[in-house]
């Protein structure tokens, strides 16, 4: 058991990744209410990965990748556990002033959120707004950010730059919008590229160009990626590792290709089988019956996926499984796995 | 965007006429006339016989009427009844002060208002939050005559203060110009200071849930440019609409300050117009005023467009 | 509604507005229960007096006792704002139902006219109402009123027109449903919420103006004590016997603040922009 | 932006303390001129501070007061009072009277208009003519009904030729209205209300509306030494605070202000209050041919629950005496009224005459009067108190002045309260106002024997007998009370102790002929 901890670990070393993040809790506190909305999240990514976070919407995958930006809500805080990233030095994300994030974000880790319609200002022309990150982050002339700027627009498949340059946000379609914001996200170089629902709110063709688009672009910048997405499916295009979170908490943690040959819990299991029922096209479509829990929920309902698996036994109602290694690179938190698995966190 | 002004214009035509008409024939129901005031308690008779002919006042009410609105379609607002004097240069001269007040007063609310509704903003339901609404909805609770009374009082009485007596323009003697204006356009300023603090804050609150806030944010942005640059800018709008029509209020609602502080603006014209029922004056000064209202509106719908390019006029 | 209340109550401004709100209205009501003197009693061999335990607020001029003079003037400064508004807000009611519901060439009309009204500045198309209809506690309710009535129309007219752009009004029209009944049952409960907003902030609005109207001489009639009437009177006496100021702008400015937070802590509630 | 924001907060801010800074150094300056202005020339200029703006300068064509305070200083006429109310020479050195209706004016040599030009017997005439003439419509062309002809008997000698013997003809000609006016200026203008060329002491330099009027010295009037004055300068301001305010930091020299204030500053150590008995009195006019008015005994029992001397105490501050039809302050003219039956505030027999007239309940009644003024205001309030107690219920209207005045000249309001100039002869004080054909008579009010008592004293001219017939017509007025006078309130001009000279009469209350500043 030790033994294979040690490995499990140092597949996962410090020393490769980019991002750490060890036993993250994210909490609400208002007068009124104080509970965890995510709770115990482990994750790595390695340089140069292509990380995906899988969840349902409400399973506070979003509330991860802003607590990484340092970005959560007022009404939300980590209440636990780190978030290291590695670039020339470490350094620990929780912990940083204000002043010391605001260089981070855009510089070392970008973001890009979900809606391309609402995300950029309105009142400013793309120029301003794409080479507002340069003048956050660099001592460029106002030459060289708008040469860098252009070039970055053309790596984006944006042709006509010096066009794009004078419009406004609501003069652009949403594919448009988007490429303008993987180039913003991207101008600084940054070694984590943080993507929500990336393409949820585009059409279908345009998503996949975007996909396309963000992998390209990754790999010729060796920037690291961290996919937030509640569609298996991008997780399957783009992704090499991915983590299921469902009510606040990592389910299932393996490789992507592991997770669709091999799904170890019943909550994935449930999933692929919805989108499978999907593309099948068989009579009917296959939905996981009942309902995520609220947060407030979550205290004492041991498992917290029990109310809707299907093999659901009595300690699942009672005590929170651990997580369990399944395989080589493979966890569940599932009292199915006790037996097989090694525990850990 | 021409064609939009050139259209918006027009369209002021049906209103000015409508202001026109209430303006004059309202006034003829007012009892009193304007021979009866300038004779007083020594009239006779045949004096006001004679002084009602001098001002056409013997004339059937809708010539009355057609002869004034002649005139003011060819620029000629007539004469007061009460001087003999050219009512049109008194206006614009009057205006001028009137206008200069309005513009300090509004300067005075946005330097107050618009960092107070930013901070309650930004700290929303926090102690600096509350205490910022309760003192800048202090500003608009009091009647602005008792705040002006006590300012004058307490300044004379403690400072031996008080502002120069005898209006001069800005372009003869600015500093003093400043000096008589500065006390009334602080008492208007704390009043409309309530409304553009109570306007920025909630355009504020609104505009920080907005994503593009988030995607500023998370490109690295200072704080400062966060709100500043982007929060602040998108708020404008709102908080331009409503000092485009504190603007258009103050206009015609500087009298009692304008009387308080023994300035010669257009309320205290209109004021003596009524009192006197020199109805010419009070025609022309209304239907200036009407006019400026309006004009305001225009400008700072066509303002928006410049704030906000989402906004085009055909 | 339940629900409303209960989010009010935990917006401490809105909840300090609402209570002081109530106590001038228990004030006012209860005002000959509460004031010790008739307002309009004039102690001649007490004139401009300082608070004793005889005249708890002083005297005025007309040595008159201002406690009792303020509790009665919460009386009638409170039945200018809400009779005053009253009119707006029917008014501005019934013209936006109609212009927004039918618009066409009723709403042209309509609003052209109210256009013509709020092109005239505030204080003067009051003023020259009084001065139409003659100086009494009505007339500047009136007068107030129809001033307060563009406003009102033009926000029932915007917010009629939006509802109407609802799918299940639409529907509601298309299976027959007579405008009436559209407009009681629908558009009216949809309104209410930015209503009552402009109502909270315009019973302030219609107090000052009647202090405003009565700095010009034109408001309440004396010897009714409306808190307009008092400040002005004793704006004279302001230095000579502070307190004759003191009092009724205190009453003012506490009652109108308390309007105001109202108004202020209900717009936020009520505006789904800023629901959390 | 943010930086446009903070800049121009910046330079708000810098703007503020500049401006408080420069005011700071006029303080000190001020300050300086009062302790060293030995070695200095003191500016002679007068900053006197209106509470009403005028309301044109015409003086045939303005009775208001504020506009007489100014155009008194610029014209001249015939005669005028001396301190003692005595008729003095003015523009005319003496004048002579062949008979009862004749008077001839010997003129003073030498004296110019503002415009250079020399004044003549013509331009008396003419002036006189035109008070006259229809078309003006003058206020006091009834003062002057009288005159039958004007002649120029040379330069500088003119003779008035009256209808009747007139007793008032000498006290008419000393109103500030009975000027004399340049004929050229009349016609270059049309009417006089925006400027002013006269012989006074000052010349009009400017009048800014809403704002102030500029009067200069007049370098060549006629009496030596006189103006001592380079420049009085009228400023309006209407309000009391403004005004209070601006004394007190020397803002202005002078002004009128109300008891309360006048009490106030004379704490001041740099002020004087000075105060005089005016000519003015308070009075409760009645519509005289509307019941319940119309009943003599209805009007007796109000004046009878009348406490005037409780006006005088609460409205004016105690600074106030009851006063009959004619003022008090018009010294042997007016009879002693305070022992009079009517003024004795008997409530019983108030109830009693009520009863008699047929209204032992009372009745209800609307007070009128003008919101412009708060003494007027505070009267009609202390009346509706007082009346209550005979069962008179009385509800108060006040409205502005406009309508007010309407009001006054059509006898549209049951009751009105208002305050009359009683004038410098009690002619006017009885004849115009209550003669049946009086110019101000609007209370209906008829008494053919009161109208001829008030007829013969106009043209007695023997003072004594003069005296007894207005003492007679007196009596009867309070008898039959078509109005109720109330009090005559003393008038209280605050003075910068840098003034110097100044005394107010009662019918000059800004007289500053004499007056400098030091």
């Amino acid at each position: 058991m030790a033994k294979n901890l040690t490995a499990i670990l140092k597949g996962r070393g410090t020393l490769n990744t980019v991002l750490d993040i060890k036993n993250l809790s994210i909490e609400v506190n208002t007068k009124k209410s104080k509970y965890n909305v995510v709770e115990g999240v482990n994750l790595s990514i390695g340089k140069k990965m292509k990380y995906g976070i899988v969840g349902e919407s409400g399973s506070g995958k979003s509330l991860t990748s802003l607590a990484i930006m340092n970005l959560l809500p007022d009404v939300l805080k980590v209440s636990k556990g780190s978030i290291t990233l590695n670039t020339e030095k470490s350094k620990e994300l929780t912990k940083l002033s204000k002043r010391e994030m605001q260089k981070i974000r855009g510089n070392e880790i970008s973001m890009i959120f979900q809606e391309p319609m609402t995300a950029l200002d309105p009142l400013y022309t793309i120029e301003h707004q794409l080479l507002e990150v340069l003048k956050f982050h660099t001592n460029y002339s106002k030459k060289e950010m708008r040469e860098l700027g252009l070039d970055m627009l053309n790596k984006v498949g944006i042709s006509r730059g010096k066009e794009i340059f004078k419009s406004y946000p609501h003069q652009l379609s949403g594919g448009m919008r988007q490429r303008v914001i993987i180039a913003m996200a991207l101008i600084c170089q940054p070694k984590l590229l943080i993507a929500d629902e990336p393409t949820t709110a585009l059409d279908v063709t345009i998503q996949a160009q975007i996909l396309d688009l963000m992998n390209d672009l990754s790999e010729t910048h060796d920037t690291s990626i961290l996919m937030i997405t509640h569609d298996l499916g991008v997780i399957l295009e783009t992704c090499e590792r991915v983590a299921v979170l469902y009510a606040g908490q990592v389910m299932e943690e393996t490789t992507v290709e592991q997770l669709f040959t091999n799904p170890s819990h019943p909550y994935t299991q449930g999933l692929l089988k919805s989108i499978r029922s999907l593309g099948d096209h068989k009579n009917t479509l296959y939905s996981i019956p009942g309902n995520v829990p609220t947060p407030a929920q979550y205290e004492n309902m041991g498992c917290r996926f029990s109310s809707r698996c299907p093999h659901a036994m009595e300690i699942c109602k009672s005590k929170e499984p651990s997580m369990y290694t399944v395989e080589k690179d493979h966890t569940s938190k599932c009292w199915l796995h006790e037996e097989e698995g090694v525990a850990y966190g | 965007m021409y064609a939009y002004i050139l259209r918006r214009l027009l369209m002021l035509i049906p209103v000015l006429f409508g202001v026109s008409v209430v303006i004059f024939f309202t006034l003829r129901i007012i009892p009193g006339d304007v021979a009866a005031t300038i004779l007083g308690t020594d009239a006779t008779p045949e004096a006001l016989a004679q002084l009602r002919k001098d001002f056409g006042l013997d004339l059937p009410i809708y010539e009355q009427y057609l002869q004034w609105m002649g005139g003011v379609m060819t620029g000629d607002f007539g004469e007061s009844m009460r001087t003999g004097k050219e009512i049109l240069p008194d206006i614009s001269s009057r205006f001028a002060i009137t206008f200069e007040l309005t513009m300090l007063s509004a300067f005075i609310s946005w330097i107050i208002a618009i960092p107070l509704g930013i901070i309650a903003g930004i700290k929303r339901n926090s102690k600096t939050d509350f205490g910022v609404r309760v003192v800048s909805l202090l500003g608009v609770s009091i009647p602005n005559f008792a705040l002006a009374t006590v300012l004058i009082l307490v300044l004379a009485l403690f400072f031996s203060y008080s502002p120069p007596v005898g209006y001069v323009g800005f372009f003869e003697d600015p500093i003093t110009n400043l000096q008589i204006l500065f006390l009334p356009a602080l008492v208007l300023g704390t009043s409309m200071a309530g409304a553009v603090t109570r306007m920025t804050r909630s355009s504020i609150l609104e505009i920080l849930r907005l994503d593009f806030i988030r995607t500023i944010r998370a490109k690295g942005a200072k704080e400062r440019v966060v709100i500043f640059q982007h929060a602040l800018r998108n708020a404008m709008i709102p908080i331009l609409t409503i000092i485009g029509m504190q603007i258009g209020v103050l206009l015609g609602g500087t009298v009692i300050i304008e009387q308080i502080f023994s300035l010669p603006g257009l309320g205290q014209l209109v004021l003596t117009g009524i009192n006197q029922r020199d109805f010419t004056v009070v025609q022309g000064s209304v239907l200036f005023i009407a006019f400026v209202f309006v004009m305001i509106n225009l400008i700072v719908d066509i303002l928006y467009s410049y704030l906000d390019p989402r906004i085009t006029y055909k | 509604m339940k629900e409303f209340f209960q989010r009010l109550v935990s917006d401490k401004v809105g909840l300090i507005g609402f209570i002081g709100i109530l106590l001038v209205i228990i004030v006012a009501v209860l005002a000959p229960v509460i004031a010790p003197y008739s307002p309009d009693r004039m102690f001649t061999e007490h004139t401009l007096e300082g608070p004793s335990s005889q005249f708890l607020f002083g005297t005025d001029e007309l040595g008159r006792d201002i406690f009792s003079r303020t509790v009665y003037g919460a009386q009638v400064s409170l039945q200018v704002g809400l009779i005053a508004v009253g009119i707006g807000a029917t008014a501005g009611l019934i013209f936006g139902l109609i212009s927004g519901y039918f618009q066409g060439k009723v709403d042209q009309v309509i609003m052209r006219v109210m256009d013509v009204f709020f092109a005239f500045p505030d204080i003067l198309l009051a003023l020259t109402i009084v001065a139409v209809l003659g100086p009494s506690l009505t007339n500047t309710m009136i007068a107030i009123g129809i001033v307060f009535t563009p406003v009102f129309t033009r926000l029932v007219r915007s917010a009629v027109m939006s509802v109407k752009e609802n799918e299940y009004l639409t529907s509601a029209v298309a299976i027959g449903v007579q405008p009436v009944k559209i407009i009681t049952r629908h558009i009216t409960p949809n309104i209410m919420a930015p209503f009552i907003v402009q109502i909270t902030l315009a019973l302030s609005g219609a107090i000052l103006t009647e202090a405003a109207l009565s700095f010009l001489g034109l408001g309440v009639q004396p010897p009714d004590p409306s808190w307009g009437v008092m400040l002005n009177a004793s704006r004279t006496y302001m230095e000579f016997a502070p307190w004759t100021i003191l009092f009724p702008v205190s009453a003012i400015v506490l009652t109108i603040l308390c309007f105001n937070l109202l108004g202020d802590s209900l717009r936020d509630l009520l505006d789904p922009k800023l629901k959390q | 932006m943010i930086k446009k924001g903070f800049k121009l907060t910046f330079i708000f801010a810098l703007l503020a303390s500049v401006l408080i800074a420069c005011s700071g150094n006029k303080e000190t300056s001020g300050d300086g001129k009062d302790t060293g202005g030995d070695n200095k020339q003191v500016e002679q200029v007068l900053k006197i501070a209106n509470d009403q703006e005028p309301a044109g300068l015409d003086p045939h064509k303005t009775p208001a007061h504020s506009s007489v305070r100014i155009y008194s200083q610029v014209y001249s006429g015939l005669v005028r009072f001396d301190e003692k109310m005595e008729v003095v020479g003015d523009l005319a050195t003496d004048w002579e009277q062949p008979d009862d209706k004749t008077y001839i004016f010997n003129l003073r040599e030498g004296v110019k208009f503002h415009n250079g030009r020399e004044m003549t017997a013509e331009d008396v005439k003419y002036s006189f003519e035109r008070i006259k003439a229809e078309e003006t419509a003058s206020h006091i062309a009834s003062y002057f009904a009288n005159v039958e002809s004007i002649e120029v008997l040379g330069d500088y000698q003119v003779k008035f030729n009256l209808g009747t013997p007139d007793a008032t003809f000498l006290t008419n000609l000393t109103n500030s209205s009975a000027a004399v006016v340049a004929k050229e200026v009349v016609e270059e203008n049309g009417d006089l209300q925006q400027v002013a060329v006269g012989t006074g002491p000052f010349k009009f330099k400017e009048w800014v509306p809403d704002n102030k009027v500029v009067l200069e010295k007049n370098e060549d009037y006629y009496e030596e030494g006189l103006p001592k004055l380079d420049e009085v300068v009228y400023y309006t301001m209407k309000d009391e605070a403004a005004r209070m305010s601006a004394i007190r930091t020397g803002e202005v020299d002078l002004t009128t202000v109300n008891p309360k204030s006048a009490s106030l500053l004379k704490k001041e150590k740099n002020i004087d209050v000075k105060d005089y008995q005016s000519l003015e009195y308070s009075y409760v006019g009645f519509n005289v041919e509307k019941e319940p008015l119309n009943n003599q005994k209805v009007r007796q029992a109000l004046s009878l629950a009348t406490n005037r001397k409780a006006i005088a105490d609460v409205v004016w501050n105690g600074d106030a005496v009851v006063s009959g039809p004619v003022a008090p302050s018009m010294g042997d003219w007016a009879i002693d009224v305070t022992k009079h039956e009517l003024y004795s505030n008997d409530i019983e027999k108030a109830k009693k005459l009520l009863d008699e007239a047929g209204y032992p309940d009372g009745f209800d009644i609307t007070i009128t009067t003008a919101s412009t003024y708060p003494d007027m205001v505070d009267t009609a309030q202390i009346l509706q108190q007082q009346w209550k107690e005979i069962g008179v219920n009385a509800e108060i209207k006040q409205i502005e002045w406009g309508e007010y005045i309407d009001t006054w000249l059509y006898t549209s309001a049951d009751v009105l309260v208002g305050r009359n100039g009683s004038g410098t002869d009690p002619d006017r004080a009885l004849q115009y106002f209550f003669h049946s054909k009086g110019s101000a008579n609007v209370w209906g009010f008829s008494d053919a024997e009161y109208d001829k008592l008030v007829e013969s004293g106009e043209t007695m001219l023997d003072k004594g007998k003069r005296k007894e017939i207005y003492n007679e017509a007196q009596e009867k007025l309070i008898d039959q009370s078509p109005n109720l006078f109330l009090v005559s309130p003393m008038k209280y001009v605050a003075v910068r102790d840098s003034v110097q000279g100044f005394t107010p009469y009662p019918h000059n209350g800004e007289y500053i002929l004499e007056v400098s500043k030091k």
